[in-house]
């Protein structure tokens, strides 16, 4: 259980180790965009390190690195793949943030430090956990933003179906600033300072 | 005989100046600036400023209240509250006149110069930081121009009359004045623009008036030269090299009196940039600063979308002001010998 | 306009227009972690710069000498990230050996840059959306590289200035260096890219 | 169907070469390449976390690993490892804390506002190295705590704040021992004691009694009552100035009730949180 | 060398046991993404279109002209009447491309927003439908197509905030209407 | 003629000098009591040489130098010993004091002068007298003087330089000295040209000492001494060593280094003077000329003070207090130190005493820096004090000393025009403090 809950808290990964920061800025301007990320990199995390961990025995040393990054990179083409033919839309909203997954550190991460030395069930765990971690802050992040920055939450988007909350008069005139790149980073270094502060406290 | 005598360290006495007299003193100097801004455009300008400054002191009291400190009066957020009304377009609709100035106070306050631990510690000129957050939140509340309200004759602000005529204009105007007058319809000369009987900011109309503030600031040795005297040349030279292309006059025909006096030039100059907290410390490192603020203000208000160019240039400056203290540290007395001795 | 306004444009752009930090969202989290100080901040900057140039290089006649003519698109993460990781490593083992001092300065850097996604997100940007020529590609590769550089080292003379003022204890460190990022951000929107247009058609 | 299968095969065989080319010319160049390298720098990397993350200052792991082996840094230094890595670090390295008791810091003076005399009205930066610059401080007492705080602002972990009185006072369950503090007091009043100290001598005034009395209620006047009345509790009288000798176990809560100035104390209590 | 050799035979293998699953992957998504596009390339054609048809394989390039990149003609009945033209403008956010249907009088049938980079609550409106029909019709010599805002009722509500995306497009249709008045040259 | 000065900072407070003087007022009253502390130097402490209930006549040594850069103390008064006690001493330090309580024979007073030859004696032996008589430099830093005039072996001075500067606010002293002693200065500098052999002679002095200046050209014409007046901007602070010499000849004594390292030796125009007085009248150091002012003073003037007198009596000479003073200080108003008790005495250092009112201190509430950057203008010596004050703040002294802390000569240009009101000097003090014990730790 530890195994699960540290990577959703104690070690997530973009408040605590401050790793995957791109997409956890540049998808954030809807919450739809961050639950879809979110659930590509669980996807990967999970798939990835399960895997691994599988296959950690067979793997020469000498090309780990090169061997887990094709894992890797295969998980993140189906996703990618996947996420083209049946939800466009998103597709197209998180644009070159889904193949760049396969670069977010956290993912090779994990595959080094504990795919590569657990069994199979602690590694899906793990990057469960992991994963579960990123998504939730993505969410975070994006519901700020896309409340400040657009006047209201949109939960699901594909062709026709759409389920969006709109805020009244915050709708017509959103603090778009918050939609902007400047707007993520400095939502970014509020929810930092936030969790910091958590931390300490809870120590 | 007191019973005890202050006891301090060396030196014992000071020239007067303090931070308090700093911070009125421009505040003074920007008084004809919002009484002209409220003949011109009436009550409503009044309101905004009164919202601006009102809600730039309750953020710095909230700031206060939360650092245990008390800043409110040292003039630093009323003059960021006045800066950012006088940087407010006339009118806003609805219920823009207030969240508008109050989200540019606010942002400015908490967050460009609260969060870094307040006067002194922020990088970014705070007003101008309020400005453009809400001239990128708001752009729509922050494009419409009201009539003056006194031989009223444009809507549009000179430049973004001009910008949005280029666009898809076929006359005969060969300078910007001849341009605008065209486009809007109006006869405004030089005089028209010096005196400040345009559109515009509530504050950045009245060249001549700003002008009046800037000299007060000047002879109590407030602002310096060596910012501004290098914004204004670069800037000038660069219209007057350069304008010109735009209508068709080729080289060194620009039309320097029109950007002169318009669009918050004058403002900007001899207001903003000179923010001892976000320029350079050293007469060296503003010479550059000034400099480059006059070439992206030609930048961009030339070249770029927006009709304005002060504001941005001077914050895109600001982000550089820490790598030009670097870089222009003062020769330390006695060790240019020293390094040339060891080499 | 000739190929000088073209070179111009593409410099532009990615130095200024699409920062690849401030405009972009790529390569925060070197942006972040190694922007305490100057010193790493340039090495960073200049080793990105390297790696970029030639990674565009390579994914570009990979992308279209080979995957296109074989239909393969749909392979390019897979074998974008091998010749990254490939092309680092090799970078990396090849400074070291032959000039240390260099290695020192920049190589330290190296490890740090396959994770970082600016290099991927630029390769994949300019073979896929923009659809550049090679040429084109590796300038603008170069340009994305300086236009971290550019962007880490104010950040780095920012967060040095801040090293000594008086930031609310709970906002020191990352927090604080965020929030800067997002002021630098909001400013550079003043380059827009119709400033670009205007300027080199 | 053909083409699908055509299509992966020609997948297939482009990325397998791929990846066998690139391992080929990778291992080959590791070999040709190869430089030396300390051992120990690559074992201390392994158990890194390998998020290269930079959060300990340096580039990545291995430039990490590399200044822990080969300058000596602090290996404290990776927040994502947190304390079970540490733990390894110091096993790998074998630093160990050693079986040493635990010291940590305390303020030797009580005098605070309403107990001693000031000397001069000051005006100047409140911080204690600023202040002793002029005539050593504002109190008549030269060796009490100034009560500006410049330890605080030094102690990595905010083990030292405020009490009631706006005297300084460390908590010894969060000091680490490292001695800042100490470096940083001009007046010398802030002294190690062993973590397990259980009495202190708050005064650290070195004057005779009689002067103490006339600048300080609570300075410690030698009186010599703990000593003479209690010679089995580790008290020793030297230069006007009594201390305790901690080596010595005994009870000492009678001897605090004996002082007549009460400048014998517990080294912990409650602070105001600030 | 025969570490050399072993580890290239592992990556190998680890590659092709990749390259096959993605291949599979692919195989079956490919039809899916395909037959996305199709849709969205007949929805385009359909707002430019309310008679006739048009065949793009018949593009026709235009050389030196600043609007019009190129053409093909609407067919109906074996009769041409009227063109699609590809448009360049300059939008906010750099060079935008539209298509814009005229019949021969020059009137504009229909046009779209392609390609663009415009900021999403300004220019971006103008991919709407309902910002395009601002336009439709118009374009003859005594119902000109609008250049200004103020020239376009309820501008309000639609063109607020973007002067510039609104002047991009609206230039560009002028031209094209031009272009196609003027014979198409 | 274009005013010499040093090229970089400097700042202009008002000057608030007054030198109007009547000569045969010059004489402060003697002391009843004089205080007199055993270390008015820097340098080892000198030893006591008394004790409680000893009688000492005039010009007695009480405190022998213990060591070379030490120095003599001499009673200012005869009488009787009555008390030796620790005493506060301005610059905050503490030291044992003799208190001496007037009784007997003064033995020059009413006498006429006798004036010693000095053409026949030895430079090792003028060097001799000059320690002998307890001559420390008069210009603040009161550094043993013998020890400055002994070059090493085989060093040929190129400069001697005479510090007249006077820059300090407030201060006429040296004024007021050259006015009246213009001829006992010039056979001064004769006795030094003798020791030190110098190439050339400067006297520099600010511009508004002009008339000083003038009578001083004149006299060396007359007494045939080669020797030349540099007249100065009035620029703060244009006295202080390096500056000073940076003005005069052009070169900048490398940071950390002597004046001697550009071949140049300074010696203050009082210190001259006491150079005199040592040799021609045999008279070692209790005597010296003292600035009386600040607006809370009723007749601010110049007075010749002995040694030890307090400042008490000092001021009640003055005719006391027009108003409460809110600081009372040794020295000047950007050098000086602010005393808490009005019993110190005057010492050989003490060049002024000004009891400032609360309108001529100005100070106010310090906020943060607003990074004006007036303080780098003020700095003479090219440091960027904002800087050096927020990282000494915090704790990193190290990288203060890297950009120059211990360069900072502490003139006090940047404080005084800091709208921030930072006590940057204090600052600046504090942090070399913290350097210094660290360093001793080490
Ligand atoms: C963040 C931002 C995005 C903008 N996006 C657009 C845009 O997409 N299209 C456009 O024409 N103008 C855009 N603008 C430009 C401004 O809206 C410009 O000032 C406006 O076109 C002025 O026209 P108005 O008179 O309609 O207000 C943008 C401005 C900002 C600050
Ligand atoms: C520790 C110390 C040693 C000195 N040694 C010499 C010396 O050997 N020769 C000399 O001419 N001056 C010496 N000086 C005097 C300095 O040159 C200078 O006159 C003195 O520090 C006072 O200058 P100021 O008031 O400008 O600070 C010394 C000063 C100090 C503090
Ligand atoms: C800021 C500053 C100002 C000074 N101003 C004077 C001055 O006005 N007159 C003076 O004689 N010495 C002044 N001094 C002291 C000189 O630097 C130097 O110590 C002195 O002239 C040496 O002569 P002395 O050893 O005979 O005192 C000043 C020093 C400093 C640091
Ligand atoms: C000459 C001068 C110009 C100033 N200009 C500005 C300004 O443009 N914007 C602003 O917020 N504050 C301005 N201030 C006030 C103050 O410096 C500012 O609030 C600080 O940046 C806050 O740290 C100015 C102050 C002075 C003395
Ligand atoms: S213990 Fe020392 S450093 Fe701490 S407040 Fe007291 S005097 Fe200052
Ligand atoms: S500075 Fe160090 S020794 Fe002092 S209280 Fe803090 S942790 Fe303890
Ligand atoms: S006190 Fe030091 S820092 Fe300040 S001006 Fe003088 S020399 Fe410069
Ligand atoms: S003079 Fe004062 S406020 Fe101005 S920069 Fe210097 S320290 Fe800061
Ligand atoms: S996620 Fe982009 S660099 Fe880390």
């Amino acid at each position: 259980m530890k195994v699960f809950t540290k990577g959703v808290f104690r070690e997530n990964p973009v408040f605590a180790i401050v790793l995957g920061l791109c997409p956890a800025l540049a998808v954030t301007s809807m919450v739809w965009n961050a639950i879809g990320m979110g659930f590509g990199v669980i996807f990967v995390l999970v798939c990835s390190n399960l895997f691994i961990s599988l296959l950690r025995n067979y793997i020469p040393d000498e090309v780990h690195i090169p061997a887990y990054i094709v894992v890797i990179a295969s998980f993140v083409t189906v996703v990618e793949l996947l996420m083209k033919a049946y939800l466009p839309s998103l597709a197209a909203s998180l644009g070159i943030f889904i193949p760049l997954i396969v670069v977010n550190c956290v993912i090779l991460g994990r595959a080094e430090a504990f795919a590569s030395k657990n069994g199979p069930l602690d590694s899906v765990l793990d990057g469960l956990g992991m994963g579960l971690g990123f998504t939730l802050a993505l969410i975070a992040i994006s519901l700020v933003r896309e409340v400040l920055g657009a006047g209201q939450i949109t939960l699901f988007e594909q062709g026709e179906t759409l389920v969006r909350i709109k805020l009244g008069a915050l709708n017509d005139n959103p603090i778009r600033v918050f939609a902007f790149p400047a707007g993520a980073l400095i939502v970014m270094g509020y929810f930092k300072s936030l969790f910091d502060n958590i931390m300490k406290r809870s120590k | 005989m007191k019973d005890k005598l202050v006891i301090t360290s060396s030196p014992q006495f000071h020239n007067g100046d303090s931070t308090l007299t700093v911070m009125w003193s421009v505040s003074i100097a920007l008084l004809p600036a919002v009484i002209w801004g409220v003949i011109m455009f009436g009550l409503s300008a009044l309101w905004i400023m009164v919202v601006s400054v009102l809600s730039a002191l309750l953020a710095e009291y909230l700031l206060n209240r939360v650092y245990n400190k008390s800043t409110l009066w040292d003039g630093s957020a009323f003059l960021t509250g006045l800066l950012i009304g006088l940087n407010m377009p006339p009118d806003m609709p609805g219920l823009a006149w207030i969240y508008v100035p109050l989200g540019a106070s606010f942002f400015a306050i908490l967050i460009v110069k609260g969060a870094f631990g307040g006067l002194g510690n922020n990088w970014m000129n705070p007003a101008l930081g309020g400005r453009v957050f809400v001239f990128f939140s708001w752009t729509n509340h922050m494009t419409v121009w009201e009539k003056p309200l006194v031989d009223g004759v444009t809507g549009a602000t000179p430049l973004g009359g001009v910008k949005s005529g280029l666009l898809g204009y076929s006359g005969s105007a060969s300078n910007p004045l001849d341009l605008l007058n065209d486009v809007t319809n109006s006869n405004l000369t030089y005089l028209d623009l010096f005196i400040g009987k345009i559109g515009g900011s509530i504050g950045e109309i009245s060249a001549l008036l700003l002008i009046l503030g800037a000299i007060f600031l000047i002879i109590k040795k407030i602002i310096r030269w060596e910012i501004y005297v290098p914004y204004l040349v670069v800037f000038i030279l660069l219209v007057w090299c350069f304008d010109g292309n735009r209508f068709g006059t080729g080289l060194f025909t620009g039309d320097i009196l029109f950007h002169l006096f318009t669009g918050g030039l004058i403002l900007g100059v001899f207001f903003m940039a000179t923010d001892m907290v976000t320029s350079p410390i050293t007469a060296k490192g503003m010479l550059i600063y000034g400099a480059g603020c006059g070439f992206l203000t030609f930048l961009f208000r030339v070249y770029g979308a927006n009709p304005e160019g002060v504001s941005l240039a001077i914050i895109v400056m600001n982000i550089i002001v820490p790598l030009i203290n670097r870089y222009t540290k003062p020769q330390l007395f006695g060790h240019a010998k020293l390094e040339a001795a060891n080499e | 306009m000739g190929v000088f306004a073209e070179i111009i444009g593409i410099l532009v752009t990615y130095v200024l227009v699409s920062n690849v930090i401030l405009t972009q969202f790529l390569g925060l989290c070197p942006f972040i972690g190694v922007s305490k100080n100057s010193e790493s901040a340039i090495g960073m900057g200049f080793a990105v710069t390297f790696v970029m140039t030639l990674a565009t290089m390579f994914t570009w006649m990979l992308y279209n000498w080979l995957l296109v003519p074989a239909g393969l698109e749909f392979l390019k993460v897979i074998s974008f990230i091998l010749v990254i990781a490939s092309l680092v490593q090799f970078v990396e083992m090849f400074v070291k050996k032959n000039s240390p001092a260099l290695y020192r300065a920049l190589g330290i850097y190296l490890p740090l840059i396959t994770t970082n996604c600016a290099v991927m997100g630029i390769a994949l940007l300019v073979v896929e959306v923009e659809k550049m020529s090679l040429f084109n590609s590796v300038l603008a590769g170069f340009s994305a590289g300086i236009g971290f550089l550019v962007a880490i080292l104010l950040m780095s003379a920012i967060r040095e200035q801040l090293e000594i003022e008086f930031v609310p204890k709970g906002l020191k460190g990352a927090p604080i260096a965020f929030i800067s990022a997002g002021l630098m951000a909001m400013a550079f929107m003043a380059f827009d890219k119709a400033l670009l247009m205007n300027l080199v058609g | 169907m053909g083409s699908i299968i055509l299509g992966i095969f020609i997948a297939i065989i482009s990325i397998g070469l791929l990846g066998a080319i690139l391992g080929a010319v990778l291992s080959l160049a590791s070999e040709k390449l190869k430089v030396e390298e300390d051992l120990r720098v690559k074992e201390l990397e392994q158990i890194l976390p390998q998020y290269n993350c930079g959060a300990c200052g340096f580039s990545g792991c291995s430039g990490y690993a590399n200044a822990v082996i080969n300058e000596g840094e602090a290996i404290n230094k990776c927040t994502p490892g947190g304390p079970e890595l540490l733990e390894s670090i110091s096993k790998l390295l074998g630093v160990e804390a050693g079986n040493l008791e635990k010291m940590v810091a305390q303020v030797h003076c009580r005098g605070g506002e309403k107990s001693s005399v000031d000397q001069y009205k000051y005006s100047g930066i409140s911080d204690c190295n600023a202040k002793y610059q002029l005539y050593s401080g504002d109190k008549l007492c030269k060796f009490g705590c100034l009560g500006d705080g410049s330890c605080i602002k030094v102690c990595p972990v905010n083990a030292i704040s405020y009490d009631e009185e706006n005297l300084v006072w460390v908590d010894k369950e969060k000091c680490v021992g490292c001695e800042k503090c100490v470096d940083i007091c001009p007046t010398n009043v802030m002294k190690m004691i062993p973590y397990s100290a259980d009495y202190i001598v708050a005064c650290s005034s070195q004057e005779k009694g009689k002067v103490v009395k006339s600048k300080c209620s609570v300075g410690c006047i030698a009186c010599s009552i703990c000593v003479k009345k209690f010679p089995e509790a580790g008290f020793v009288v030297d230069k006007n100035l009594s201390s305790v000798d901690y080596t010595i176990k005994s009870d000492r809560a009678p001897v605090s009730e004996a002082c007549p100035v009460k400048c014998i104390i517990h080294p912990y209590k409650e602070t105001k949180d600030n | 060398m025969n570490k050399t050799i072993n580890m290239a035979i592992k990556l190998l293998v680890i590659c092709s046991a990749a390259a096959f699953v993605l291949g599979v992957v692919n195989s079956l998504t490919a039809p899916e993404i395909k037959k996305l596009e199709e849709e969205a390339k007949v929805k385009v054609l359909g707002e430019l279109l309310v008679k006739g048809k048009a065949d793009p394989a018949k593009e026709i390039f235009v050389e030196n002209n600043e609007y019009v990149s190129s053409y093909f003609e609407i067919v109906d009945n074996g009769t041409v009447i009227g063109d699609i033209l590809y448009l360049k403008a300059k939008g906010y956010g750099g060079m935008m491309t539209l298509m814009a249907s005229y019949d021969s009088n020059g009137d504009l049938i229909g046009s779209v927003l392609m390609n663009n980079s415009e900021t999403p609550g300004f220019g971006k409106k103008a991919e709407k439908p309902d910002y395009m029909n601002k336009f439709k019709g118009r374009g003859s010599d005594s119902n000109p197509l609008p250049l200004f805002k103020y020239q376009v009722e309820e501008e309000i509500d639609t063109v607020t905030g973007a002067t510039i995306t609104f002047m991009g497009v609206s230039s560009a249709l002028k031209k094209g209407s031009d272009f196609v008045k003027g014979g198409l040259k | 003629m274009k005013l010499k000065s040093f090229p970089k900072g400097g700042i202009h407070p008002p000057h608030r000098k007054n030198s109007s003087y009547s000569p045969d007022d010059l004489n402060a009253s003697l002391p009843s009591i004089a205080t007199i502390p055993l270390s008015q130097h820097i340098g080892a402490p000198s030893k006591c040489i008394v004790k409680v209930g000893d009688t000492v006549n005039e010009e007695d040594l009480i405190g022998e130098a213990s060591g070379f850069v030490s120095s003599n103390i001499h009673t200012s008064i005869p009488g009787e010993v009555i008390e030796i006690k620790d005493l506060f001493l301005p610059n905050g330090r503490v030291c044992p004091a003799v208190v001496i309580e007037t009784k007997g024979e003064f033995s020059r007073i009413g006498k006429s002068l006798e004036i010693y030859p000095w053409d026949d004696i030895e430079k090792e032996k003028l060097i001799e007298i000059i320690k002998d008589s307890g001559i420390v430099g008069l210009g603040g830093a009161t550094f043993p003087t013998h020890v400055k005039l002994t070059l090493p072996e085989g060093f040929e001075l190129e400069n001697l330089i005479i510090n007249a500067a006077e820059c300090e606010p407030y201060l006429s002293s040296d004024h007021v000295l050259m006015l009246e002693f213009s001829r006992e200065i010039t056979t001064g500098l004769k006795i030094l040209k003798k020791i030190l052999e110098p190439k050339n002679i400067y006297v520099g002095m600010e511009v508004n000492k002009k008339d000083a200046g003038d009578l001083l050209t004149k006299t060396f014409k007359e007494e045939n001494l080669d020797a030349s007046v540099v007249l100065l901007k009035n620029k703060y602070p244009q006295g202080a060593e390096k500056n000073l010499i940076k003005a005069i000849i052009g070169k900048e004594i490398p940071s950390g280094k002597l004046p001697l390292s550009v071949g140049v030796i300074n010696v203050n125009v009082s210190t001259v003077y006491a150079i005199y007085e040592a040799v021609c009248l045999k008279r070692p150091l209790v005597e010296r000329f003292v600035t009386v002012g600040g607006g809370a003073v009723k007749n601010p003037g110049v007075y010749r003070v002995r040694v030890g007198t307090s400042v008490r009596s000092l001021i009640e000479e003055c005719g006391g207090f027009t108003e409460e003073p809110e600081k009372v200080i040794f020295g000047g108003p950007m050098m000086g130190f602010t005393v808490f008790d009005l019993d110190v005495p005057v010492t050989k250092g003490t060049s002024g005493i000004l009891a400032l009112t609360k309108k001529e201190v100005n100070s106010a509430r310090t906020t943060n820096c607003l990074k004006c950057g007036r303080c780098v203008d003020g700095c003479p010596m090219g440091l960027v004090p904002s800087k050096l004050f927020k990282l000494i703040d915090h704790n990193l002294c190290d990288e203060a000393v890297e950009n120059g802390l211990n360069d900072c000569v502490e003139c006090g240009s940047c404080a005084y025009n800091c709208p921030a009101h930072l006590f940057l000097v204090q600052q600046f003090r504090a942090g070399k403090s913290i350097v210094r014990r660290s360093k001793g730790a080490k």
